[in-house]
């Protein structure tokens, strides 16, 4: 118990190798979890929070280049040696995958995998002990412990994304990345399921950073939110006040939007936001968000706008903040995205 | 055909639509390929192949194949004037390659497409149309798939006796189940996709939008197959020719190997004789390969994402 | 276990190579077979020249074949005489003679096997022919065998018909006999009298293995034991030869006894065998039923002096070094001059050499005239249209003469295409009429009278392939088939090649040879028959298999018995091997490659076979 | 025989899944797998039947091989061989003489075939059997290194080699084989035999015997497992290559699991469904593989049992091994099948 900063980003920029060439996909995001804290990542699919996740156990893809620090506990999780690494992963650090669908190992049971870290950190557990910390998870997490006998496809979506919390619970960590936790679900499972999971961690009083597109999800289970757009964030502040009177358009416009059911493929754009969120490989200059801005004006072109503090722990990136807006700009309407 | 009057023009944009967009997937495809290292290696291979398999009667003439034209000493090593040494009757070791790739490639093809043709009918009714159409053919694919295929090729060329189309529907039509259970999988998740439904709503009759949703959307994995396909034509045709099942009156790289193993090559030490034939269809098959497997990768996002 | 044992020896290769080496004090004579194998042991049911061969050890034949001109001799019949009207044979069956069981082999046993041939479905196919015209047959004593005939007979006493224990075939019912192996049972060898027993081996195996017989009548062989071991390819089968697995190949190309010639310790020839190859053609076929024509033979073809014509158009001595390899002899008639008594060979004038213009020269006087576009019409002014060549897919020989053919034609301004067909498919378009020529070939076996039935007008539709029908043939065969004055058989026998060669249903193109090759380190005084330039092994009996020699004992071979002045054919030391064998045969013009054992050769050995002659 | 042809469980397998998996027990699963063979089974016989009808020519004269001189002994080799009784009628004695054992009497060789068969099948088992292990074992090994470290060296070397030996006619492989290590080639003198199963004057059943066949085996196997290798080891990586990309090894990761465990845990132990499958179906195309390789180093197996009777054609030997390899493949399938229902629970319900 060093500091009561849990989980500490600075400056962290993660960039693809393709074939294509390099993709931005973080560009310089500081973020910081407190123990027993719930903060929330929000921003459309593509704008770089998954993979901002994927950094806090060194779990980005191969071809990713990351820099800057995420210090784990005061630990930089990036330059630790593997052997370390190893033992933050779900001890210190778990992580809640989105699409518990492909995160749970098809052939092996429900038991087997939730034991398996278990077994993993602590070699000694006897096997009944460890059959007895299943069992309670399962429960915990409002499952018939018989459960852990079937095999995923055996279980129903929502059924699964709890496996996935017990899971993620199983070796006690102090922080948990739950990663559009719901996105597969729909509302009324994800309700459930976000009130499973945001309990146990109230309870526990652990930390835990909690990705989403959807803002009002957010708004009202975490302490903080940070907004992010094309890799960059564009707000941050407390949770409901980002949700009641956001700064950034962009936010504004998140909030105003409501999650639309079912459908998990077609991932969804805020509504009243004309086309889609930029490409990484050809980032518009200036205010990145600019083209689909409703109040973007000249002045959002030359630079891109820097985080400034608005307030007692409140952030935005965004030039016309105060500045009266006369001049509408508006994205070609005839385009719908789909 | 249950397409009415009134709904054709948005039939015809639709299809117009789906066509634009199939020409920017070649367009990107071949984008995609032309970065596969290996693929371009393969086609690179290929292209030499058909060429000379279409110049052969340019580099050499086909006299050379004659026996009774033959003059050059028996099972002669090579030579200023025999670059690749002599056959037992012989011949150019060299003329009969070249245009032993004629042969090979044309069974090689010609057998591919009947067994496409099959494939990619039977593939599409199966897994097109459910109930009793579709199982049964499926069933029926299945039950061809449990032919030992070398045994039955083997059996068909004895009944057909030795020809050179026999060997081609004989490969053609012991081939085909492969391709089938490929083309039905891809018309079974294919036919969920949302413009068929589209066009069921329009009320398009089912072979019409077999024909125009998907068949499209399934050429490409056919491609993709076919020049797998080829690859496993050419490598029967050089068997079946080897086992002596080969047209006797045709150069092919089989009949060659045939020839060289009847005549003892091996002990004799006549490696010009037996080797280079070999290289030849290791070549062209792995050209085949190469080209088919980069194709899949390309046309498949799953497997794209391996790279 | 496999994969262990891999391993094992993978590691200890000296002991495994070591293995076959081993052969002590034994003396084995390892034979390398190559193509068809044995099909069966049952001397009633196989047909090809491999079974002959175990046949030949196994048992024992009333007459034997001269190791000169393979006539007959005495075996287990010591003499023979016959009545003045020719219709009453009585041979003397040697005593002392023992069954490999120990039963005493009697003449009841030699009259039980004629009679079952002469009575039986199955047991006749291979064997009737040789008992043609015979009528009874008795034993009236231990030693004496009486056969009565309808009307003479010119074949006897050529009796290869191999003599099986009456006390042991006689529990193999009619019904049995379809699928009595007849191989070794329950540890024992079949029941023979031979040289030789077979103690281990089934039809379809690719090993045999026989045991010298003690106590053979003919004396004990010189050998312990003969293994045949088969191999599918000629490499194969001549890489164990020259590693030591196997003492003597048989059966393989010109181009690899060539390549063996060099190779010290080795030991190898091209040895003429009895048999011919031919372009045939429909000389006019029938169905033999209403004896209404068949078939579609081009019109051309039906004229003899057509046929005949063409016999200057084939070069022989080109077919001969690139067909066969540069080994070959040229052919003129179907008896083979391997049969001095009984070959006619043609007088020079008369005699085919390669000549166009003469060819050419005989088709315009025939009526078949050039016509205005280079193409040779039909007397009556209609073109000839296009020949059907047939060659067998199976054989090469038989695809490159048919296309040396088709050239040849060409030249002369006739035009002709060739088609390939799988043995058995052919003998079915033969059999339809539906071909012109095709390309095939015979073993003559020392008798001419069953090659010479194959012309006959009575054999359309059976055994004639040429649909040859002539009136004075067929009245000459019937003399000599009766005729019991040697003289006056051999004249007649003559006269009707002299014929054939007029009216030329076959162009004989090549006389056949096989190719063979001995470790004359190892083994030594192989005898070639005929001798000289003929070959070593699958001969008309079994005389090298008693009278071959381990090498070191080689010098004497001619305190050997029989045939002892000719032997020495091959000695221990390579160099005068090569000169007393492999010289003649390279100055004879070497001898024509026989490709029976590969690919198409089984077809020749079925209808070499299919009369049970055999060389 | 090749990656494309070899399949068909792993078809039925994900041909479900669009289909809403209904729920049905392990039981019920093999239960219609075997219905299922049991159909193929039949379909194979009737082909089996009808294809040897067709066989060129007039069987009195072709399988008796022209030796049928009478009119007497045509008749009597047609009541033999059952040839004049109408044809459902031979089909009917088909079926029950080949369920009961009973193949017919080789034309040729005038033995039952059964009795062949149960000759030739030894050979054919040692070799084919052999070569699959070792094909199994090493290819499996190969594909996971190579699909694990994809692009490294390892990868590229492994890839490249096992593509070039899928393009190379086997026979042709065994070929070089012979030349370069059986005949030997320039200064390297040759140490293995080229062909036979063992040298003809040992007893196969004795210690020098066996070791001997071993010998003897050595080239034709390497051949043959050479072949299979190819195929299992590329079958092995792709199939682990499509796993990698699966979130759920990400969770392992996440999880702390080190790299080797998730790779043998998670990845390899899904990959492998696919590659046994492959494997167990090539088992059954026994007799496919060994015929070219077996004539090649005339090792007297099915497949040369095969090739032998082509030429005759000596139809009973023809249509008894044709039988024997489909059934070998079908009962092979079925086996492929249910082990695919073992190792993935998806599948059974």
């Amino acid at each position: 118990m060093s500091t009561s900063e849990l989980l500490e980003m600075r400056d962290v920029h993660v960039t693809y190798r393709t074939s294509e060439g390099e993709l931005p996909a973080v560009r310089g995001v500081d973020l910081t979890v407190r123990r027993g804290q719930i903060v929330g990542v929000a921003g459309e699919s593509g704008c770089g929070k998954s993979t901002l996740a994927s950094t806090v156990l060194r779990l980005q893809a191969a071809n990713a280049m990351v820099s800057g620090e995420v210090l784990f506990d005061g630990q930089d999780v990036l330059t630790m040696r593997w052997g370390d690494l190893r033992a933050v992963r779900w001890v210190g650090a778990s992580i809640v995958f989105q699409g518990a669908l492909h995160s749970l190992n098809p052939v092996h049971r429900i038991g087997a995998q939730i034991a398996e870290p278990i077994q993993v950190h602590a070699p000694g557990l006897a096997e009944g002990r460890v059959r007895e910390r299943i069992e309670s998870l399962l429960e915990q997490v409002g499952l018939d412990p018989a459960r852990a006998r079937s095999y995923p496809h055996q279980l129903s979506g929502g059924q699964k994304q709890r496996v996935m919390i017990a899971m993620a619970l199983a070796c006690d960590p102090q922080l948990v990345v739950a990663d559009e936790p719901t996105t597969a679900l729909d509302v009324m499972v994800q309700a459930q399921v976000l009130g499973v999971l945001s309990g146990l961690v109230r309870e526990r009083g652990l930390g835990m950073m909690m990705i989403s597109h959807d803002l009002s999800v957010l708004g009202d289970l975490c302490d903080r939110i940070t907004v992010m757009y094309a890799g960059r964030v564009v707000e941050e502040g407390p949770a409901e006040q980002i949700f009641a009177d956001p700064l950034h358009p962009y936010s504004a416009a998140l909030s105003a939007a409501f999650p639309r059911v079912g459908d998990p493929s077609a991932r969804f754009a805020p509504s009243g936001l004309p086309g889609d969120p930029p490409l990484p490989w050809d980032l518009p200059g200036g205010c990145t968000f600019a083209p689909r801005c409703p109040r973007a004006a000249e002045v959002c072109l030359p630079a891109e706008p820097v985080l400034t503090s608005y307030g007692e722990g409140r952030a935005a990136a965004c030039v016309r903040i105060g500045q009266p807006d006369e001049t509408q700009h508006h994205g070609s309407p005839g385009e719908v995205a789909s | 055909m249950t397409t009415t009057a009134t709904d054709k023009p948005r039939q015809l944009s639709a299809s117009q639509l789906a066509r634009r967009r199939r020409m920017a997937a070649w367009k990107r495809t071949w984008g995609q390929f032309r970065r596969h290292r290996s693929g371009m290696l393969g086609l690179v291979i290929l292209v030499f192949f058909v060429a000379v398999a279409l110049l052969a009667p340019l580099i050499a003439s086909s006299s050379g194949l004659d026996v009774t034209k033959a003059n050059g000493p028996v099972l002669a090593p090579p030579s200023s004037d025999y670059v690749l040494g002599t056959d037992e009757n012989g011949r150019s070791v060299l003329t009969l390659l070249i245009w032993g790739a004629r042969v090979s490639l044309f069974v090689g093809l010609l057998a591919t497409l009947i067994s496409m043709v099959i494939g990619t009918l039977v593939g599409l009714i199966s897994g097109y149309f459910g109930g009793w159409v579709g199982r049964i053919t499926f069933r029926l694919t299945e039950w061809f798939l449990t032919i030992p295929f070398l045994p039955l090729a083997i059996v068909m060329s004895t009944v057909l006796g030795r020809g050179l189309f026999n060997i081609v529907i004989v490969i053609g039509v012991t081939s085909w189940p492969g391709t089938a259970l490929l083309i039905r999988s891809q018309t079974l998740s294919i036919r969920e996709r949302a413009y068929v439904e589209r066009a069921q709503a329009i009320g398009a009759g089912r072979w019409h939008q077999l024909g125009r949703h998907v068949l499209p959307n399934v050429m490409p994995m056919v491609f993709a197959n076919t020049t797998l396909t080829v690859a496993i034509a050419i490598l029967t045709e050089t068997t079946l020719s080897f086992l002596g099942l080969g047209d006797p009156t045709r150069v092919s790289w089989g009949t060659m190997l045939n020839g060289a193993y009847e005549a003892g090559a091996i002990t004799t030490g006549c490696w010009w004789y037996v080797v280079p034939p070999g290289v030849c269809v290791v070549l062209v098959v792995l050209a085949f390969t190469l080209i088919g497997q980069a194709l899949e990768e390309v046309l498949n996002p799953r497997l794209r994402a391996r790279r | 276990m496999a994969t262990f044992g891999l391993v094992l020896a993978s590691l200890l290769p000296a002991l495994a190579v070591g293995g076959p080496a081993q052969a002590k004090n034994k003396v084995v004579f390892k034979v390398a077979m190559l193509g068809e194998g044995v099909d069966s042991l049952n001397p009633f049911l196989g047909i090809q020249a491999p079974s002959y061969e175990m046949w030949g050890l196994t048992y024992d034949y009333l007459t034997g074949y001269s190791m000169t001109d393979m006539s007959p001799t005495p075996s287990l019949a010591t003499k023979w005489t016959t009545s003045p009207d020719g219709k009453t044979w009585t041979f003397t069956v040697r005593k002392g003679v023992t069954w490999s069981d120990g039963k005493p082999l009697t003449a009841a046993d030699v009259a039980y096997t004629y009679n079952r041939v002469l009575h039986g479905t199955v047991e006749q196919s291979s064997w009737i022919s040789y008992l043609n015209g015979v009528t009874k047959i008795t034993a009236p004593d231990a030693t004496t065998l009486v056969m009565k005939l309808k009307k003479p007979s010119a074949t006897l006493p050529l009796l290869p018909i191999p003599i099986v224990p009456q006390h042991v075939w006689k529990n193999v019912s009619e019904s049995e006999i379809k699928s009595y192996a007849a191989g070794p049972a329950n540890g024992q060898p079949p029941v023979g009298s031979g040289p030789f027993r077979l103690v281990s081996g089934t039809a379809d195996g690719s090993t045999f293995k026989f045991e010298a017989n003690p106590d053979y009548w003919g004396g004990r062989p010189h050998i312990d034991e003969v293994i045949f071991q088969f191999y599918k390819n000629d490499d194969s089968a001549i890489q164990a030869m020259e590693k030591g697995e196997v003492d003597f190949v048989e059966g393989i190309t010109a181009l690899e006894v060539k390549n063996l010639q060099g190779k010290a310790g080795i030991t190898a020839h091209n040895g003429n065998s009895p048999g011919f190859d031919e372009i045939a053609f429909n000389t006019g076929s029938i169905d033999t039923k209403t004896g209404k024509p068949i078939g579609n033979p081009n019109p051309a073809v039906l004229d003899p002096k057509f046929r005949h014509a063409l016999g200057y158009a084939l070069n022989l001595p080109q077919l001969i070094t690139k067909v066969y390899q540069g080994g070959g002899l040229p052919g003129t008639t179907i008896i083979p001059p391997a049969y001095k008594k009984y070959h006619w060979e043609p007088p020079s004038n008369e005699a085919f050499h390669f000549d166009p213009a003469k060819a050419g020269a005989l088709l315009d006087a025939a009526g078949y005239k050039m016509g205005s576009d280079g193409l040779r019409t039909m007397p009556n002014g209609q073109p000839i249209g296009t020949l059907r060549l047939a060659a067998r897919s199976d054989s090469q020989e038989s695809l490159n003469t048919m296309d040396y053919f088709k050239s040849w034609l060409s030249d002369l301004g006739i035009k002709a295409e060739v088609s390939t067909y799988s043995s058995s498919q052919l003998t079915d378009v033969i059999l339809k009429g539906n071909f012109d020529a095709f390309q095939w070939g015979w073993y003559v076996e020392p008798d001419p009278d069953s090659m010479l039935s194959y012309m006959t007008c009575g054999q359309r539709g059976n055994w004639s392939d040429s649909w040859f029908c002539n009136k004075q043939y067929d009245a000459l065969y019937n003399q000599q088939h009766v005729q019991t004055d040697q003289a006056k058989r051999e004249a007649e026998v003559k006269q009707m090649q002299q014929i054939l060669y007029q009216q030329s249903p076959y162009l004989v193109t090549a006389y056949s040879s096989i190719g063979e090759a001995v470790r004359s380190d190892k083994f030594a005084c192989f005898v070639p028959q005929p001798n000289p330039g003929g070959v070593w092994l699958e001969q008309y009996g079994v005389y090298n298999y008693l009278h071959i020699k381990p090498a070191s004992e080689a010098q004497n071979c001619d305190s050997a018995t029989a045939g002892g002045q000719l032997s020495g054919a091959v000695s221990a030391t390579q160099g005068d091997s090569s000169s007393s064998v492999g010289m003649p045969v390279m100055i004879g013009g070497g001898v024509v490659v026989l490709l029976a054992l590969v690919g198409g050769g089984f077809v020749l050995l079925r209808r070499r076979a299919t009369v049970g002659d055999r060389e | 025989m090749t990656l494309a042809a070899a399949d068909p469980g792993l078809v039925t397998a994900e041909s479900e899944p669009e289909v809403r998996p209904r729920r049905r027990g392990y039981a019920s699963y093999v239960g219609l797998k075997v219905l299922g063979s049991i159909g193929s089974l039949f379909f194979m016989l009737v082909v089996n039947f009808f294809l040897f009808r067709v066989l060129p020519g007039d069987p009195a004269h072709t399988l008796g091989r022209g030796r049928l001189s009478t009119e007497a002994q045509v008749e009597a080799f047609n009541k033999t061989y059952g040839l004049q009784q109408p044809v459902w009628q031979q089909f009917l004695t088909f079926l029950h003489n080949t369920f009961t054992g009973q193949l017919g009497i080789s034309v040729q060789y005038r033995l039952p075939v059964s009795q062949l068969i149960a000759d030739r099948m030894v050979p054919t088992i040692l070799l084919v059997g052999t070569s699959t292990i070792l094909a199994t074992v090493i290819g499996v090994y190969l594909g996971i290194r190579g699909a694990w470290g994809r692009g490294s060296r390892f990868d590229k070397v492994t890839t490249g080699t096992s593509l070039t030996l899928y393009a190379m006619p086997e026979w042709w492989l065994g070929l070089l084989l012979i030349a370069a290590l059986g005949v030997g080639f320039w200064i390297f003198p040759g140490v293995f035999p080229t062909g036979g199963l063992h040298s003809p004057d040992v007893d196969p059943n004795s210690l020098k015997g066996v070791l001997d066949t071993t010998w003897h085996l050595v080239l034709p196997v390497t051949t043959l497992t050479l072949a299979y290798l190819a195929d299992y080891s590329l079958i092995m990586r792709s199939s682990l290559l499509d796993e990698l990309g699966e979130d759920y090894l990400q969770t392992a990761r996440a999880k702390g699991l080190r790299d080797i465990q998730v790779r043998n845990r998670h990845a390899v132990r899904n990959a492998l469904l696919p590659t046994t499958t492959i494997v167990a179906l090539n088992i059954g195309f026994v007799v496919s593989g060994a015929i070219t390789v077996e004539t090649v180093f005339s090792i007297p197996g099915l497949g040369l049992l095969a090739t032998d009777a082509i030429q005759v054609p000596d139809f009973w030997v023809l249509q008894g091994t044709f039988l024997v390899a489909s059934a070998g493949v079908i009962f092979a399938n079925l086996i492929a099948n249910l082990l695919y229902g073992l190792l993935d629970p998806r599948v059974r319900t």
